[in-house]
């Protein structure tokens, strides 16, 4: 039975692949964001399906939270300011529909090239092990990490901030 | 104290002087304490180079060296110090002539801005450390160096009026000759290290009995004489050089720096001897330059360029000698020409102190005016003609029996004599004889004791140093001169004696027109005039060597570079014309990214 | 600390602290770039002190690795030759930050940049890993061309010839010309480096970029050294001046500012000259040796061609550029000839060239600075306002020609005995006529600039060299002399590296039989 | 079990889905979210190959790549609101300055 597992994945992927199309080629921007808040929440599910369950929970809290959060605000907030819905450029259609398309067959002629491999079964817990590599192996990158948010954060600040504020 | 450490301190104390003169702005701003400092160090030098000589006559011999260059963890080139009968009696002759003249200088040039004159003895003290080094060198390499030492301190004080164009360009043409005989000269050097693996004086002359050196080798090294003692074609610069300061042209171009080829000649003897053929072509050049001068010395009527001229001559006469293998005979004659030359450029200082003119046409009766001036010039004047009892005499005589055997040499030899002997009594007679010719010889006067002291201790030397040619050749063991009046001596008198004779004759009081040129002489006149040595010269300058620079110059800016600027411009016109390619447009240029992401992935795909 | 890290460090160091400094703060600027280079030059000096002469070698080696998996590491070391290169960038940073005491606008920045380049030219100089030595020369040359821009001067050369029509949209002469030139032609060369040191990496299996653990294990055909060799001798020699690339030299040099031509003439083209011999000859002797002919032939062309070109030249700048493109033409002769000498006197220019160009261009900042031209043939009498500066200048020019008690003396001398020692005697012809045009030109243009009669009303406030001007000149004065007398100072270690190097060039050890002579 | 390649081409598709996004999109803010797209993709790859080696590197890549990723966001958003500020517009032609 060795196509029984498969069938959650076919679903998830399926979904995941149909809302990154509606992501790219809505035309409301608003919508845009929620597809891809959607897009998010599904990888999340994917991410469950891989036994990575952390990630899913960041992904899920952070990404598609906050992220879409922001999105929103700022789509809401230009699109107040201007008053206007700027359309898609259809000239480059088809000049990006080639390239993405032979990205895609590309990469797909690579993956399948590859040796077959899978999943290993978690034997401790994934999030256990995530936490061992953070604290000791990339203790370091970690805490550059908090560093580049913070100037992250307050290099933003600087950038949108009023000029005579 | 140790020879070793007089040794050093002789070549080191002037050297120390001249940094302390140079470099020490109190010093240097006042001029007659950097001058008394000067001089008083050159005295010191002067009785320790006399303790030395001592030494030396008593048989005593110091080789010290130490190294200066390495190659492959060995000696390349050393530095040291010889004491030898060869060197010592250079080193008294360079002090004592060096003391005379800074002591004559603090007088002569004591009009001079205080700064200037600080300046002036620097460079005089860096001199006397230069030739002493030059004298005490253990090897050729260490000579050169100090020889090309020497050069740079004529060009410092030729130049040192250098406000005056004409100071300039007899400095740097001095300069630039001397450096155009020292590049022959080093290539010599090099051939010599090349085949003989050591410039040791000691050395050389063992291996040069074995293997003799090329007449090319040999010539070469001669070049480098030929520049620095004003050998024809090569002594353009020194007449030229009579721009500096008269006490300048006593000591280095008269006395010693131009006499330093001559002390190579007999320093390194062996190693010309060991070339017959290359000795011939030495005592051509020497006898040839002395005619040449002398002849030119007859139509000089700037008493500085006669004099100038002569010591060409006197040079010739030396290079000669050697040529002839008469290396005692060079050396005695260049000791008493020393004297007896730098007399008489200090006393023809004098006579210019007190007229404030070079033309021995605007003279005249000075010897009213100058009477122990007179005396002075006038013992130089017989101490060059030759005449017995005089220092010259001697010495000349030694030079021209060693030229007995070459009757053509002999002759010219001879002829020379008369001629310097008419040349200079010419200069005697119209200087200080007749009536004053100009107001400066009208109201000339005698100089100081401080340049009247130096002179008479001079004029001693120039009338006994004769009487030492037997002591002179024990010690320096060249050979013994057996001096005796012979043939050759008695005809030297007699050709001297008609020299001043006619000096008389046709510039004395009684002529007509005393500083006309003879009628025989006109031709010389007309050659001299045209100046062809000094026109091929200067043509070589402006059109060779300024011409090849020109054409280089423009083929640099134009081809060579215009080619790396035709690349410059091709990238500029194609940069414009792919200027339409960049849009400014941010997905362009991601779509750009991407063509060029297929196209590696596709190209790892075939060829992975 | 490590003391050659300290000497790389410092002067990078230095220009961290003056980035932190508030932006008015000059004099505390120049505090801090002159300690760094004086941290800089003393460690340079006690590197030569605790060097161990007698045993001779690489000492003082540090290995840190950086990216193990290819070979590539820190790795540091001096020998004989860097002993005296370190120095020479010592003595020529701390004079140059000196000199540049007058900078006005963005003085920051330019002290940055200055240190920055600096300690790139250090690393350089004791790098054993060629990636890492490769990352250094870039960050030696890459601050040029802003500090050539920012701070250059501009003067315009008119255009005429075949070439002209196609030229004049180049706008030669300008600062910014000139700095491009210099950085695309540098660039160029670089990229030849890239290939010939790749192509070294890969003859010793990809395994390491230690030059001294590649010699062990670098198997290379005669037939790829044959290549090889080229393209790093064209790569390290156009920033050595090689003719035909040296042209990016007289715009660049005489356009940049004082300080920067002191290091670019001074050190920078060193950089070029050292990696031609240390990573060209050394590491590939059939390559250096089949090569030798040509390169020797160049180097006499870069000699004479150089000497007169700087003759035509009127703008002063341009005459010191010339006679650097020429004497650096001494120097790859003296490598060309793969003999002790010749190789001595290659290192030993590279030294004394240095010192007397770095005093060059200092003087010629100054006289600029006072007398606001640079053209020679409206100068004249100076030395009635600046006799200090006159003296020195005249030193220079001596050291120049080559006169004997000037460190120029010394170096001349050994490469032109090398040049007549090698395979190709006829060498030192050039070499010596070279010379010889030298003090032509050179005492041409004393003579015009110091001496004669001083032209009245046309130069105001001249004036003699004061205070902090003297510092950078009379060090170099001082050197130029000391050197000349004394050049075991440096030669001693020079000749123990040559040696060593040498030997592995032509195969067979080149040192003197007999007991060694104890230094 | 599901093969890992399957994961790497669901992550393809969506990673050509965003090129595409950013190749189309005129508006800047939609630029970005296709960005997200493709982000999001990089970090299922990163977790399916990061379980298939089973010892944590890859999902602490992933979560790396999350917080850049949200760094990234911040400042691109805080570009867009500056950019509609000084030009009234978000439109990427009108913001062509790079152009010569």
């Amino acid at each position: 039975m060795s196509w029984l597992p498969m069938v959650p994945f076919a679903l998830l992927a399926s979904a995941l692949l149909a809302c990154a199309w509606c992501v790219v080629t809505s035309d409301d921007l608003v919508h845009s964001v929620l597809w891809l808040a959607l897009t998010l929440v599904v990888t999340a599910g994917v991410y469950v399906q891989l036994q990575a369950e952390f990630i899913a929970a960041v992904q899920v809290l952070l990404y598609a939270g906050g992220v879409a959060v922001l999105m929103i605000f700022a789509v809401l907030l230009t699109k107040r300011l201007t008053g206007e819905r700027i359309p898609h450029e259809s000239g480059n259609r088809v000049r990006a529909a080639l390239a993405s398309l032979s990205v895609f067959g590309l990469l797909t002629a690579f993956i399948l090239r590859m040796p077959a491999s899978y999943a290993q079964p978690a034997q401790r817990s994934a999030t256990k092990v995530l936490g061992e590599r953070f604290l000791v192996d990339y203790a370091l990158p970690f805490e550059v990490l908090s560093v580049l948010l913070v100037a992250t954060m307050i290099g933003a600040i600087v950038i949108a901030r009023k000029e005579d504020a | 104290m140790k020879s070793q450490a007089l040794l050093l301190l002789v070549v080191v104390l002037p050297a120390l002087c001249a940094g302390v003169t140079g470099l020490i702005p109190y010093v240097r701003r006042r001029g007659m304490l950097a001058g008394t400092l000067s001089s008083l160090t050159v005295l010191a030098t002067l009785v320790m180079s006399l303790v030395l000589l001592g030494r030396a006559n008593g048989g005593e011999k110091v080789i010290v060296n130490v190294q200066w260059m390495p190659e492959a963890g060995k000696t390349l080139a050393e530095f040291g110090l010889r004491l030898d009968g060869i060197s010592a009696p250079m080193l008294v002759v360079v002090s004592l002539v060096a003391a005379m003249v800074q002591i004559y200088s603090l007088s002569y040039l004591h009009e001079e801005p205080s700064e200037s004159l600080g300046r002036y003895f620097t460079w005089h003290s860096l001199f006397v450390f230069s030739m002493q080094a030059l004298v005490v060198s253990t090897n050729l390499m260490q000579l050169f160096g100090a020889w090309e030492l020497v050069g740079l301190c004529s060009y410092l004080l030729i130049g040192y009026w250098w406000a005056k164009p004409s100071a300039g360009k007899a400095a740097v043409k001095a300069f630039w000759v001397n450096k155009f005989g020292d590049a022959a000269f080093l290539i010599a050097i090099i051939l010599f290290h090349a085949q003989y693996k050591t410039w040791d004086i000691d050395a050389l002359e063992n291996q040069v009995r074995v293997t003799p050196p090329g007449a090319l080798v040999v010539l070469l090294l001669f070049m480098g004489v030929m520049s620095k003692s004003a050998q024809f074609p090569l002594h353009v610069w020194l007449p030229d050089a009579m721009e500096g300061p008269t006490p300048v042209s006593a000591l280095l171009h008269a006395a010693t720096m131009v006499a330093a080829g001559v002390y190579l000649l007999v320093r390194f003897f062996p190693v010309f001897a060991a070339n017959a053929d290359a000795l011939t072509v030495i005592m051509y050049i020497g006898i040839f330059t002395a005619l040449f001068a002398a002849l030119t010395a007859t139509v000089q009527t700037d008493v500085k360029k006669v004099l100038a001229y002569s010591t060409c001559s006197q040079l010739g006469y030396m290079v000669a000698a050697v040529g002839a293998g008469g290396k005692l005979a060079a050396y005695f004659h260049l000791t008493t020409h020393a004297f007896f030359k730098a007399l008489l450029f200090l006393a023809a200082g004098s006579i210019i102190h007190g007229v404030h003119s070079n033309e021995l046409p605007a003279m005249g009766g000075l010897w009213k005016k100058m009477k122990l001036t007179t005396v002075l010039f006038g013992i130089g004047v017989l101490a060059i003609a030759g005449i017995p009892g005089f220092s010259g005499f001697f010495s000349k005589d030694l030079v021209l029996e060693q030229l007995e055997h070459h009757t053509v040499v002999w002759v010219v030899g001879l002829l020379t004599a008369g001629l310097t002997a008419y040349y200079m009594g010419k200069a005697f007679v119209l200087a200080f004889a007749g009536e004053a010719r100009s107001d400066g010889a009208a109201h000339a006067h005698e100089s100081g004791l401080l340049m009247t002291g130096p002179m008479v201790l001079l004029a001693v030397l120039a009338v006994v140093a004769g009487f030492f040619a037997n002591p002179f050749a024990r010690l320096t063991h060249l050979a013994e001169p057996g001096f005796h009046l012979t043939t050759t001596g008695i005809l030297a008198l007699v050709l001297a004696l008609g020299g001043l004779g006619a000096a008389w004759l046709f510039h004395g009081p009684r002529a007509k027109d005393p500083a006309a040129v003879p009628g025989f002489l006109a031709p010389v006149d007309a050659l001299v005039k045209a100046g062809l040595v000094d026109r091929f010269y200067e043509w070589s300058y402006r059109v060779v060597m300024l011409g090849l620079a020109k054409i280089i110059g423009w083929v640099d800016r134009y081809l060579v570079d215009g080619v790396m600027n035709l690349f410059g411009w091709v990238a500029l016109e194609g940069g414009a014309a792919l200027r339409v390619v960049q849009t400014g447009r941010a997905p362009d240029y991601v779509f750009a990214v991407v063509v060029g992401l297929v196209a590696l992935m596709a190209w790892g795909y075939v060829g992975g | 600390m490590h003391l050659l890290t300290l000497i790389v460090l410092a002067p990078f160091i230095a220009a961290m602290v003056i980035i932190a400094l508030p932006d008015r703060a000059r004099a505390a600027t120049r505090l801090v770039a002159i300690t760094g280079a004086g941290v800089s030059l003393a460690g340079a000096i006690a590197t030569i002190l605790q060097y161990d002469l007698a045993r001779g070698g690489l000492q003082m080696q540090k290995v840190v690795p950086l990216v193990p998996s290819l070979g590539i590491s820190y790795a540091v070391a001096v020998d004989g030759w860097s002993l005296s290169l370190l120095l020479l960038t010592g003595i020529i940073l701390f004079a140059g930050c000196w000199a540049s005491w007058t900078v006005k606008d963005r003085d920051r920045d330019f002290y940055v940049l200055l240190l920055v380049l600096s300690a790139g030219v250090f690393g350089v100089f004791v790098s054993l890993d060629m990636f890492v030595f490769f990352l250094f020369y870039e960050i030696a040359v890459l601050p040029m061309y802003l500090l050539i821009g920012i701070w250059g001067s501009t003067k315009k050369v008119e255009i005429q010839g075949p070439l002209a029509p196609f030229l004049k949209r180049l706008d030669i002469g300008g600062r910014e010309y000139a700095a491009m030139k210099l950085t695309l032609m540098l660039l160029m060369g670089s990229a030849f480096i890239l290939v010939g040191i790749l192509a070294l990496y890969m003859a010793g299996g990809g395994k390491t970029f230690n030059m001294e653990l590649l010699r062990g294990n670098m198997v290379m055909s005669r037939d790829t050294q044959l290549w090889v060799f080229p393209a790093l001798w064209v790569g390290f020699g156009t920033l050595a001046g090689l003719f035909p690339f040296h042209t990016w030299s007289p715009d660049g040099h005489a356009a940049a500012p004082t300080a920067v031509s002191m290091l670019h003439a001074g050190v920078l083209m060193k950089l070029g000259a050292f990696g031609v011999i240390r990573v060209g000859m050394v590491m590939l002797p059939e390559g250096a040796q089949a090569w030798a002919l040509v390169v020797g032939i160049v180097a006499s062309i870069n000699v004479v061609y150089g000497a007169f070109s700087a003759m035509s030249q009127k703008d002063l700048k341009y005459i010191i550029a010339y006679s650097s493109v020429s004497h650096m033409g001494v120097v790859m002769l003296g490598a060309a000839t793969l003999t002790v000498s010749g190789w001595n006197g290659a290192v030993f220019q590279m030294f004394a060239h240095g010192i007397m160009t770095g005093a060059f261009f200092a003087l010629v900042g100054l006289i600029y600075e006072k007398s606001h031209t640079r053209d020679v043939a409206s100068m004249g009498g100076f030395a009635k306002f600046m006799p200090g500066i006159s003296v020195v200048f005249t030193l220079g020019c001596l050291s120049s020609l080559g006169l004997p008690g000037t460190a120029g003396f010394v170096a001349e001398f050994l490469v032109f005995l090398g040049a007549y020692k090698s395979a190709h005697g006829w060498w030192m012809l050039p070499g010596i006529l070279g010379a010889f045009i030298t003090a032509i030109y050179v005492l041409k243009a004393t003579r015009q600039i110091f001496w004669g009669p001083f032209p009245e009303g046309r130069f105001e406030h001249l004036e003699d060299a004061r205070g902090t001007e003297w510092v950078a000149i009379s060090m170099l004065a001082v050197c130029l002399v000391l050197f000349g007398f004394w050049p075991n100072l440096a030669l001693t270690g020079v000749d123990k590296a040559t040696v060593e190097y040498l030997s592995r060039v032509v195969g067979t050890s080149v040192a003197a039989a007999g007991p060694a002579l104890v230094p | 079990m599901v093969p890992v390649s399957s994961y790497m081409l669901l992550a393809a598709g969506m990673f050509s889905m965003g090129l595409y996004g950013v190749l189309t999109r005129k508006n800047v803010l939609g630029i970005l979210l296709s960005v997200e797209l493709m982000a999001n993709a990089v970090n299922v790859n990163l977790v399916a190959i990061g379980r298939s080696l089973g010892d944590g590197r890859g999902e602490a890549f992933a979560l790396f790549a999350i917080a850049l990723t949200v760094a990234e966001v911040v400042v691109g958003l805080a570009i867009v609101i500056f950019l509609h500020r000084s030009r009234r517009s978000i439109d990427v032609d009108q913001a062509a300055s790079m152009h010569g």
